[in-house]
């Protein structure tokens, strides 16, 4: 078990270092270059320039760029921006609270819902699941942007209920103004977790030792929690986990769409600017989010399965 | 000495650092002949199966066919058609024996072009191995899902007769199939020998089988040989006493099961 | 960004590859996308207006028998856009998932077949490629070579890549195993007979299968990545810039928007419906 | 004495598709009868049906009663009252037990389940481990399902039934997965046990030699029928239904090397592929033109209850 958890933690720490790399490879690569966009289009005299330059370090060579940004970030240090001069971590502190509470919100909306319908169509088999599947097996092609804009023209447009722009402030204002936008980027997730919770219940039970634990008289209750559910949630984990850690990167299109400032927002104008520690800074977060939700689904898989702590060992 | 068309020799298998699953198994087939690999599961049976096809590599240990050393990979596409045209294999399931998008007759003519037939040529040799199998001309049109068990292990066997091969293994060829259906490949296998003299390796878990088929057995247990010998020796008079409690164990008219203690 | 279940698809598929015909929901996708991708092809023959010049005296028409959909804020004609949208809506996606099976599905053979070290190198490289989001690598790709369908399309058939590779390899290792490739190996055929022949052939129903799916989660994303301004750019026409017309909604003409995410939709669900009848996925 | 199973001319579709036709059976109580048939027989859903384990697209005909209850028409509690006086063996433990729990909570679930003495239950369940042969039972019991070996498991299986001492045993193949030497052991020790217990046995096998051995009397069924019942040592020597004798002699023998194995030619067919009469007639030597049309009712052949047209000629 430590063996393992070492094993994964170690895989996500070099993951994390391959993600840096090509994301400096990237942003060095690409045309254009910080000052530049810091001087805008009347650019000082060469001196400036080149105190400029030293300042922020951009008259090493790029490895050595690198390194020394590895080594801030290793001993808890996240950089500064190169464009506002911040510390990194100020100035990504605010979008990841909003990115992150709208996916958390979203993750509940999608266990809530995807799970619940899922058990719903599997249970009941007839009208039931019929009504159920066709509605899921459309949310499963619903993206969020197009989610987006019903929920905008309907509950913000039409019937006012909700902002189409922003937040607003305090706990309640927050609630309102995330609420369509976590249901905009939960439907589509929700709809796959409908379906695949639908079909590994089915599974279960269809199964064999189901037929056996019928045929010993279990009761109905004791059937569908210890037989049915336990071994449909391995399956149903797995996807969850692999759909909302998608989500901290999928945000941005919400984020867009509902005004909202989050990580996405801030990294497609950081990238355009150049600004690497930020970049980087939001591209860890991004991966790093992907790498512990899957650790984290993982984990709760093998609490419930014992033949996957044996895989892991 | 030349009529060995299979020889082992002192081959030992090992999975990495895990426990050894062949010891030091030793035995030949003899042209024309069969020799039965028999015990339970965990003998490594089917493990020395898969070292003689070359789908496995030895950890050490010598493999011979036809008097050529078989132990490391076939490197060239002209010693893989040699050893082809030397040894053949019949799995064990019949649902998976066959392509299951092929038809009959084109997995017998991929089959016989391997030795080189010319196209025109193929068909009739095609249609002989069916015969000799105890299919039809019908059978060559259908696809394997159209097909009983036991006419697919037919098949299989044709498609291992194709390239005429000195040796045949038969990696329980016959234990999945129905009681009635098993008697007629097995009568088919005994016929086959008689009239083409190939030999066979026989890998099964069945007694009655190997009385029917062998003329050899090897008795394997945890990876080791536990008795040797032609079979009306080992089956008439086991000396190893795991040899008598496979003869014990296996159902007969009359039998009755003994607990093991 | 979505995050393809293939994953899920693959603990649930049991690949049967039982050809019952495609049914009325499989024949009613196919209808569907063949209509959009007519559209796609004949867009100069069939849109009544060009896409991108409109009328500036008329905006947001609503629906008429010139305009069939109303005009846009710019007077735009919104069915012509949404017509010659469906090339560039669909043409993305084709290349994403073309590029990604060409390097996925050799990848996937050569890892089956070889297993032991090479699949675990293989595997350990594509569970990296795993972890960085799609949208994260079509971010870079739009600062390194601009905005555009171009850098798009490449970033996400790089992040597509693993996803196919990872199903692929786990389908090509179920029929590697099966004994009917053993007894071809040992009857002397060449390993890449083995596997294009037999291999791949039998594969070739769900590796279609997946591509469908494939192909509707590359539509999605890349309307996405429209939507944000870092594929298609806004004059042209394209599904995924057409839903994004959000200044429309806020005005009350949700009529063009509402349009080109119906198309979408239904596009979409036509590409899920068709991959798992294709794959056999659904019948059991 | 009155029967304690009766199956009376039992007819099961599934969907479109013919399973059972007109199989009549009887088990008395404490009596071990085996059902010996290849595949399609029908064999494994006759069992199927008694413990009312069928698909929803299932259709039966005819009667099943076990003691006093009609099976076919049970429903809600007392489906599940019924089922609890039978033990059900499947073939697979492996896929009959729910992997994801201890053996222990497997063993002890009834108990848990019904409210009574889980400790009682578990010390019963010891007992009955130890009686099935296996050593060091208290370490298995705090093992997964997938630490065991098949022949280690099955015993769990069936002393997950047997300590419950019900009156009815079915077991359909149970120890068709296991090793020779397992399987001689399993069969030895589950016979003992429920002799004692005095529970009846219904055993499905694809094995004659094997059926006889523990069952008083045996079935053969092929196509959906029951073509002939006799006692276990009438079947083996006094076989009367061609199908019987033909199944008989292709059992290759463990003595003696033949030439050639006496075989019917031809595979077995499932009720599906069979017309109104003989499901045997294609591949039987002594067919008439009558066996291809009807099957005759069961006839009393010395000890032997027998569906055929030819009994005379051939017996």
């Amino acid at each position: 078990m430590r063996r393992f958890l070492l094993r994964r933690l170690l895989g996500a720490v070099v993951t994390l270092l391959i993600a840096s790399i090509v994301v400096y490879l990237c942003v060095y690569l690409s045309p254009g270059s910080p000052e530049q966009v810091l001087f805008g289009s009347r650019p000082p005299s060469p001196e400036v320039q080149a105190q400029v330059r030293e300042y922020l370090g951009l008259d090493q060579s790029p490895v050595l760029r690198y390194l020394t940004w590895l080594g801030h970030v290793l001993s808890g240090d996240l950089g500064t921006s190169l464009i506002t001069q911040q510390p990194v971590s100020s100035r990504i502190a605010d979008p990841a609270l909003v990115t992150l509470s709208l996916v958390a919100y979203a993750a509940v909306l999608i266990v809530l819902l995807g799970v619940g319908s899922g058990l719903l169509a599997a249970l009941r088999p007839g009208p039931v699941d019929a009504g159920v599947t066709t509605l899921t097996s459309v949310a499963t092609a619903v993206p969020a942007f197009v989610a987006a804009g019903v929920l905008i023209s309907v509950f913000a447009v039409q019937l006012g209920w909700f902002p189409a722009y922003g937040q607003g402030d305090g706990v309640v204002g927050w609630w309102h103004g995330l609420t369509l936008p976590a249901v905009a980027l939960a439907i589509l997730a929700s709809g796959l977790v409908s379906r695949v919770t639908r079909a590994s219940a089915r599974q279960e039970l269809a199964s064999e030792h189901v037929e056996t634990a019928r045929m010993r008289g279990i009761s109905g209750g004791r059937l569908l929690r210890s037989h049915v559910l336990h071994n449909a949630a391995p399956s149903v984990v797995t996807v969850i986990g692999l759909q909302v850690a998608g989500l901290v990167a999928g945000a941005v299109v919400v984020e867009q769409a509902f005004g909202l400032n989050g990580l996405g927002g801030l990294l497609i104008s950081s990238v355009q600017q150049k600004d690497f520690p930020v970049v980087q800074a939001i591209a860890l977060v991004v991966v790093g989010a992907f790498v512990l939700l899957n650790l984290l689904a993982d984990l709760v898989v093998m609490a419930l399965d014992p033949r996957a702590r044996v895989v892991a060992r | 000495m030349n009529d060995v068309v299979l020889e082992v020799e002192h081959l030992v298998k090992r999975y990495g650092d895990g426990p050894v699953v062949v010891d030091d198994v030793s035995f030949r087939v003899r042209r024309g002949r069969t020799t039965a690999l028999v015990g339970e599961s965990g003998a490594g049976k089917s493990t020395i199966g898969g070292i003689v096809t070359g789908l496995q590599t030895a950890t050490s240990g010598r493999v011979a066919v036809c008097g050529e050393d078989r132990t490391r990979v076939a490197r060239s596409a002209r010693e893989r058609r040699r050893r082809g045209a030397q040894l053949q294999l019949v799995p064990q399931d019949p649902a998976t024996t066959l392509d299951r998008s092929q038809r009959i007759g084109d997995a017998l003519a991929e089959a016989v072009a391997l030795g080189g037939t010319p196209r025109t040529d193929r068909l009739p040799r095609v249609e002989e191995l069916a015969t000799q199998v105890g299919l039809g001309p019908t059978h060559l049109e259908l696809t394997p899902r159209s097909l009983s068990g036991g006419q697919r292990q037919r098949v299989a066997i044709a498609r291992a007769l194709a390239t005429s091969p000195e040796v045949i293994v038969l990696d329980e060829a016959v234990s999945a199939l129905d009681v009635s259906v098993q008697a007629q490949v097995l009568n088919v296998l005994n016929a086959l020998q008689r009239d083409l003299g190939t030999a066979y390796l026989f890998i099964t878990h069945d007694l009655a089988v190997v009385r029917q088929v062998a003329h050899d057995v090897v008795v394997l247990r945890h990876g080791r040989v536990v008795e040797h010998g032609a079979v009306e020796q080992v089956l008439g008079d086991p000396q190893d006493d795991y040899t008598r409690l496979l003869l014990d164990s296996t159902p007969r008219p009359g039998w009755r099961p003994v607990a093991l203690v | 960004m979505t995050v393809l279940p293939f994953t899920a698809a693959r603990r649930l598929t049991r690949s049967r590859t039982r050809r019952t015909g495609l049914g009325v929901s499989g024949w009613a996708a196919v209808v569907v996308l063949v209509l959009v991708a007519a559209a796609a092809v004949l867009a100069p023959l069939i849109a009544p207006y060009d896409p991108n010049t409109g009328d500036l005296l008329h905006p947001y028409a609503t629906p008429s028998a010139d305009h069939w959909l109303g005009t846009d804020g710019t007077g735009r004609d919104v069915f012509s856009r949404l017509v010659y949208g469906a090339r560039t809506s669909l043409l993305g996606p084709a290349a994403v998932v073309l590029a990604a099976l060409l390097l996925g599905v050799p990848l996937a053979l050569v890892s089956a077949w070889r297993g032991g070290r090479t699949r675990i190198v293989l595997g350990s490289v594509l569970d990296v490629m795993f972890a960085i989001p799609g949208l994260l690598l079509a971010i870079l790709a739009v600062a390194m070579f601009g905005p555009g369908l171009g850098a798009a399309v490449i970033a996400l058939a790089i992040a597509y890549l693993p996803y196919v590779a990872r199903l692929a390899t786990t389908a090509a290792e179920g029929e590697r195993r099966l004994p009917y490739v053993q007894a071809l190996s040992v009857q002397g055929h060449g390993a890449l007979r083995v596997n294009v022949r037999h291999v791949l052939r039998n594969l070739s129903p769900v590796l279609v299968g997946q591509a469908s799916v494939a192909f509707a989660y590359a539509l999605i994303d890349l309307a996405s990545l429209s939507f944000l301004g870092l594929a298609v750019q806004a004059p042209q026409a394209d599904w995924g810039v057409l839903a994004s017309d959000k200044d429309a909604l806020l005005k009350g003409h949700p009529l063009g928007v509402a349009s080109a995410s119906v198309l979408i939709v239904v596009t979409v669900l036509s590409l899920f419906v068709l991959g798992s009848r294709v794959s056999g996925e659904d019948r059991r | 004495m009155t029967a304690l199973l009766q199956v009376d001319d039992l007819t099961l579709d599934l969907g479109d598709t013919p399973i059972l036709r007109g199989v009549s059976l009887a088990v008395r109580p404490g009596e071990a009868l085996g059902i010996v048939g290849e595949s399609g027989s029908g064999k494994s859903m006759t069992l199927r049906t008694v413990a009312r384990l069928l698909p929803d697209s299932a259709r039966t005909g005819g009667a099943v009663r076990v003691g006093d209850r009609d099976v076919l028409g049970l429903r809600g509690r007392e489906l599940r009252e019924h089922r609890r006086g039978l033990g059900m063996v499947f073939q697979d433990p492996r896929s009959a037990i729910n992997p994801v729990h201890t053996v222990g909570a497997f063993l002890v679930e009834r108990a848990r389940d019904a409210g009574q003495d889980t400790a009682a239950a578990r010390e019963q369940a010891l007992t009955v481990l130890r009686r099935m042969g296996m050593t060091d039972p208290e370490r298995r019991m705090r093992q997964h399902p997938f630490e065991l070996s098949g022949g280690l498991l099955q015993r769990v299986m069936i002393a997950s039934v047997l300590m419950e001492r019900p009156r009815l045993l079915l077991a359909d193949e149970p120890t068709t997965a296991l090793d020779v030497t397992t399987q001689a052991d399993v069969l030895a020790l589950t016979d003992e046990l429920r002799r004692e217990m005095g529970a009846a046995l219904v055993l499905v096998t694809h094995d004659l030699d094997l059926a006889s051995a523990v069952c008083d009397r045996i079935a053969v069924m092929y196509g959906g029928r029951v073509l002939e019942t006799a006692p276990a040592a009438t079947l083996r020597d006094d076989a009367v239904h061609p199908y019987t004798r033909a199944l008989l002699a292709s059992r290759p023998p463990l003595d003696q090397r033949l030439t050639e194995i006496p075989v019917a030619p031809g595979s077995p067919v499932p009720a599906a592929q069979t017309g109104p009469g003989c499901p045997f007639v294609d591949r039987c030597p002594v067919a008439l033109p009558i066996c291809g049309s009807a099957l005759p009712e069961e006839r009393l052949v010395g000890a032997s209850r027998v569906r055929c047209h030819r009994v005379e000629e051939v017996a």
